[in-house]
């Protein structure tokens, strides 16, 4: 702000000068990222997870999904009645759930809709690859995701 | 000694002197730089504090590819990043670093500095011209309008340094500012010309300094936001590394010349004689570097002006008040 | 001004006297100062601009047209990438627009939340500004002081939501309350996470300390003042004309800001001043929007001071079904008035949406503007109307 | 807006409209009815907070240059196209009474407070024009030059009318609802692959299946 007061003549370069040289002059806030890795919050969507055994195909998330990009793909199985004397069950079961990366826009719209609990979102955020293609993260690869799901964190009191 | 061994001595010297200096500019502005912008800047090449960043560029620029345009004038384009640099190291053959060493003590030695000096224009000029392009077209002639205008404040802050000296050698000029000026209680005091009433001209001639390296505040002719890159934009490769050279070594060849007319070149007070050729050097270089810092310190803080503000600052400002000052001198000079 | 007036006269009597034929010069899409990829062609006589003629759309995406294959709810998630240094900003809005539609109001903690984020995403874009717009006039170091500090509003806002820059966090009738739709997940709730009010609060000590240096280091700078002052004057009736919003039209006089005109949240239980200037010259509208910072980060003290308990979202029905309606949904944008024209026929997904973005319209003055400009004052106005190009572009 | 926001719904049920609180949504109207009055427009639409005021093609420029004495900024101008012919999203409910038109939307809003409106211009599919407010109003320029390429509509007396978005050799106006879309042409939907059934089992249907299923597995 220009204040109104007499000001010395070329002042404002002068305090420029002197902000940056105590700037130099202080350590520099810079996280060195390969060798000390940064937090990210817990809620940060970096990358889905999958459940595999929570999941039942229902198809809810990859026809909620906005940009279509999670692929899907099941079979029935029948399996033995919970009760013996009951009738035998069937269960549905994942041949396939892809997740392509490349497409995703990290809305969060799948978690949000499993009603499973099959889907996470884990802050992981080192997974960018060379080729386009390998983003097209697979069951497995979306399976281990699971093991770095955090915890929910405590909340504000209200 | 042989004048053919003198001559190829000084001459390694001097282009070492120049390269590596260059190198250690670029490097202390990367440094200086991001740290002035709460930075690291370079830290993996080398093992420590990334100081190896200046070869590591070098050499990423030697492998590039050398680029030139289709409509490029390839001769003058090939050759523009050459003119520049050779009027850069030119100026270094009579800066003095102690008593005898200098490359050629030359009687018009501020002369000398002064003519070689704005042969660069011509060289940004020629690569302004040849790059077939707009952008370099246009840095190119901001350059040379900026330069010319620029010589003359220069010259005129130098001159009043030579009157009062009484002579144009840069030894001679050194030798003027480490004579006994006035005895306070049986101690004889020297002072540079800085403090001898020459603050003006001192600051006339940074001024006219920082215009000349195309550096922030006046690098219109490379305006990074405005032209891209000025005439710098079709450079690559190897012929980039010239004109970038260039630039840090002609900042370096500034302020070895404002440190000699300034601020007593390589002499310093309680020196005795017979050691003034070991320490000169290196008195010499911290007054160089003190130099250098300021004006790197300048470009990571203040904004560039116009090309019509800095007109009218070099021809309504700095050349009248550098003539009064001259005049003003040159009474002194006379009555005193 | 009238000594560039005399420059001009006496260049274009040369010029005619000469018959030099203007030069024309290719700006941009790939130019350091034009953002992105805005390009602009440029009639040049020497260094004053006779003729500009912006060309856009390197970047448009057909949001409008996405809109209408997209639920609602997946919606939500293109249009904070509009703008999206603000993109939180540009949510509320539309989803407001829907809950018109709905007939649904978000619970007031959801509004004190969809406030602060609000006023944590102008922070962060008005400090990409602070920080660009010194760049553009040659100062590199404003650029690494405001983006390091627009990392503690980012991280707030990632804290809250998840994402940096595309929040996602609004829902239909409040902001996002849970984490998922199972039934562990939906025990997850979103609210603040600890220790956000406090984190706020220090955030903002910073904000008003980055605001003081950048003002030591570029407002009152000679040189700034020098290369803005009188530069890129837009009268109150061009701002008008050209549908100028935002901090563009604040500069030029005009006291007109949707969070004091507009209800969408609760800004009339805040105190805060609307900050005014009445040059219209690009110093004045950089230096308003510096204001603008300190008074969102006094919008942000009380708010996280007053942030009342509650439930985060009211009841929504679980398929979202708006009916029929046009509806026109408006909010104060960082750079100016967004928004959404939402013509639903009842369905799942809207009819038609046309996307009012901010930087289109205070882009579109370009021309006019530009007119004889000098070639450094075309970067200096360009950088000063502060716009993105996937606001431009949609 | 609502005057029952804590009133439970069912899930699956659509929300009717919610009544506008009477006493607002009257002024509003008074307000709008005023105005049509003095600019001499044809009629008015208040919903959900907002004014449309519907104006002759004829008198477009007429009525807008006289409407801006009072609200003076020109926030946006766009079109709808209503249209049978749908390509994209749902087409509207009555297709078969639906009046093919254009509506060309103008808004604009008063700086002194929270008035403006958006004034609607009914103009006709088939030979789509309208006069330009750029002689008026510069702002204009770009919007019309957007519902230009983007529907088709001629604004006589826009100097300007090239594309802004689209590249020069663009063949199409991409708004129109028979415009497909085609990232949605080219790849199949991932959400209708079906889990198939077990051969030995009757056929039921799939997703239903699927989910009552797991939830009797749960209990």
């Amino acid at each position: 702000m220009s204040d109104k007061q007499i000001r010395f003549p070329f002042r404002g370069l002068w305090e420029g000068m002197w902000l940056t040289l105590k700037t130099m002059l202080k350590p520099a806030p810079v996280t060195m990222y390969p060798q000390v890795q940064e937090e990210p919050v817990p809620r940060a969507r970096g990358v889905i997870a999958l459940d595999v055994e929570a999941c039942t195909v229902c198809m809810l998330c990859a026809r909620e999904c906005p940009d279509w990009c999670i692929y899907i793909e099941g079979h029935k199985e029948e399996q033995p009645p919970s009760k013996p004397g009951g009738r035998p069950r069937v269960r549905a079961t994942l041949d396939r759930f892809d997740i392509d990366y490349s497409l995703c826009m990290y809305c969060g719209i799948c978690v949000e809709v499993c009603p499973f609990d099959a889907l996470f979102w884990t802050p992981e955020y080192e997974y960018s690859e060379p080729k386009i293609t390998n983003l097209l993260h697979n069951m497995d690869k979306l399976t281990y995701w699971l093991g770095t799901v955090p915890d929910q964190p405590p909340l504000e009191k209200s | 000694m042989n004048f053919w061994l003198e001559l190829i001595i000084k001459l390694v010297a001097i282009l070492g002197f120049v390269l590596t200096g260059a190198l250690v500019v670029i490097y202390a502005e990367l440094k200086a730089g991001s740290h002035m912008q709460g930075r690291i800047g370079p830290y993996y090449a080398g093992v420590r504090w990334g100081w190896a960043q200046p070869l590591a560029d070098g050499l990423k620029f030697l492998q590039k590819e050398d680029l030139s345009p289709t409509g490029a004038d390839r001769t003058i384009y090939g050759l523009a990043p050459y003119v520049v640099m050779m009027s850069t190291i030119a100026v270094f053959v009579v800066i003095p670093f102690g008593p005898d060493m200098v490359g050629r003590d030359l009687d018009l030695g501020i002369y000398f500095i002064l003519a070689i000096s704005s042969l660069s224009v011509l060289g940004i000029l020629m690569a302004g011209w040849s790059s077939a392009n707009k952008y370099s077209l246009m840095g190119g002639l901001r350059a040379a309008a900026q330069l010319i205008a620029y010589e003359l404040p220069l010259v005129l802050a130098a001159a009043a340094v030579v009157v009062q000296a009484g002579t144009m050698s840069m030894n001679g000029i050194v030798l003027a500012q480490s004579e006994t000026w006035f005895t306070v209680a049986g101690i004889d005091v020297a002072m540079p010309f800085l403090l001898k009433g020459q603050i003006i001209s001192f600051i006339i001639f940074m001024i006219a300094v920082v215009a000349e390296l195309s550096r922030i505040p006046f690098d219109m002719p490379i305006a990074e936001s405005e032209l891209t890159m000025g005439y710098l934009t079709e450079y690559s490769g190897i012929r980039f590394t010239m004109f970038f050279l260039g630039e840090y070594a002609s900042m370096i060849a500034f302020s070895a010349i404002a440190a000699t007319l300034f601020l007593g070149g390589y002499a310093a007070p309680g020196v005795p004689d017979g050691l003034a050729n070991l320490v000169g050097p290196g008195v010499m270089l911290l007054k160089i570097a003190l130099l250098v810092f300021v004006i790197i310190w300048i470009r990571w803080t203040w904004p560039r002006l116009r090309e019509d503000q800095l007109q009218r600052l070099a021809w309504f400002w700095l050349i009248p008040i550098a003539l009064a000052n001259i005049a003003v001198v040159a009474i002194f000079k006379v009555v005193f | 001004m009238t000594d560039l007036a005399m420059i001009h006269r006496s260049e274009s009597a040369v010029s005619i006297e000469l018959q030099t034929p203007d030069m024309t010069l290719n700006i941009g899409p790939q130019h350091p100062s034009t953002h992105g990829v805005l390009r602009l062609i440029a009639k040049v006589a020497g260094e004053r601009v006779t003729d500009v003629e912006p060309v856009i759309g390197y970047m448009h995406r057909g949001y409008e047209k996405l809109s209408e294959v997209r639920t609602y709810a997946q919606i939500t998630t293109l249009v904070n990438r509009i703008d999206w240094v603000a993109g939180f900003a540009s949510e509320v809005p539309f989803i407001i627009g829907v809950e018109k539609l709905m007939g649904v109001e978000a619970p007031p903690r959801a509004q004190y939340i969809r406030m602060i984020l609000t006023e944590l995403a102008r922070m962060a874009s008005h400090l990409v500004f602070m920080s660009s717009y010194p760049l553009e006039l040659g100062a590199t170091t404003p650029l690494m002081y405001a983006l390091r500090e627009r990392e503690y509003i980012l991280e707030l806002i990632e804290e809250v939501t998840g994402g940096r820059f595309h929040p996602n966090f609004n829902r239909v009738g409040g902001v996002k309350p849970v984490y998922g739709g199972g039934s562990m997940t939906k025990k997850w709730s979103l609210d603040l996470p600890e220790g956000f009010l406090q984190r706020a609060r220090d955030a903002m000590d910073r904000m008003e300390q980055i605001c003081d240096d950048i003002d030591t280091l570029v407002s009152d700078n000679e040189l700034i003042k020098m290369r803005t002052v009188g530069i890129g004057v837009i009268p109150r009736d061009k701002a008008l004309e050209y549908g100028l919003t935002g901090p563009n039209l604040r500069a030029s006089g005009v006291a007109y800001d949707l969070r004091k005109v507009e209800n969408l949240l609760p800004y009339d239980e805040i105190d805060f001043d609307i900050a005014v200037r009445q040059g219209g010259d690009c110093y004045d509208r950089y230096v308003l929007r510096i204001e603008e910072v300190r008074q969102s980060s006094r919008i942000v003290r009380q708010a996280v001071d007053q942030i009342p308990s509650g439930p985060l979202q009211t009841k929504v029905p679980r398929v979202l079904k708006a009916p029929r309606g046009q509806v026109y949904s408006r909010g104060e944008n960082p750079k100016g008035e967004f928004g959404y024209h939402i013509v639903s026929e009842g369905a799942r997904m809207p009819y038609r949406l046309k996307i009012r973005s901010t930087s289109f319209s205070n882009l579109s003055i370009l021309p006019w503007i530009l007119q004889d400009a000098l070639i450094p004052d075309l970067v200096a106005i360009m950088g000063s109307l502060d716009f993105v190009l996937g606001d431009v572009d949609r | 807006m609502s005057d029952t926001p804590d009133t439970p719904t069912t899930e699956t049920d659509v929300v009717e409209a919610a009544e506008h609180d009477g006493v607002e949504t009257g002024a509003l109207q008074q307000w709008a009815d005023a105005l049509v009055e003095e600019l001499g427009a044809l009629g008015s639409t208040v919903e959900f907070d907002t004014v449309r005021i519907h104006v002759d093609p004829a008198r477009w420029v007429e009525t807008i240059n006289q409407a801006r004495k009072k609200l003076e900024l020109f926030s946006w101008l766009s079109a709808i196209d209503w249209s049978k012919d749908v390509e994209v999203g749902d087409p509207v409910d009555d297709v078969d009474t639906l009046e093919e038109r254009f509506e060309v939307l103008c808004r604009l809003s008063s700086v002194e407070n929270a008035d403006g409106a958006i004034f609607v211009a009914v103009i006709d599919r088939e030979n789509p024009f309208i006069d330009s407010l750029m002689p008026t109003i510069g702002g204009a320029e770009w919007h019309e030059r957007e519902a230009h390429e983007m529907f088709g509509i001629d604004f006589v007396g826009n100097t300007n009318l090239i594309p802004l978005y689209l590249p020069d050799d663009f063949i199409g106006n991409p708004l129109l609802k028979s415009y497909p879309l085609l990232s949605r042409e080219v790849k199949p939907w991932p959400g209708d692959v079906d889990v198939e059934p077990m051969p030995e089992l009757p056929e039921i249907e799939a997703t239903d299946d699927v989910e009552s299923d797991t939830e009797g597995e749960e209990s």
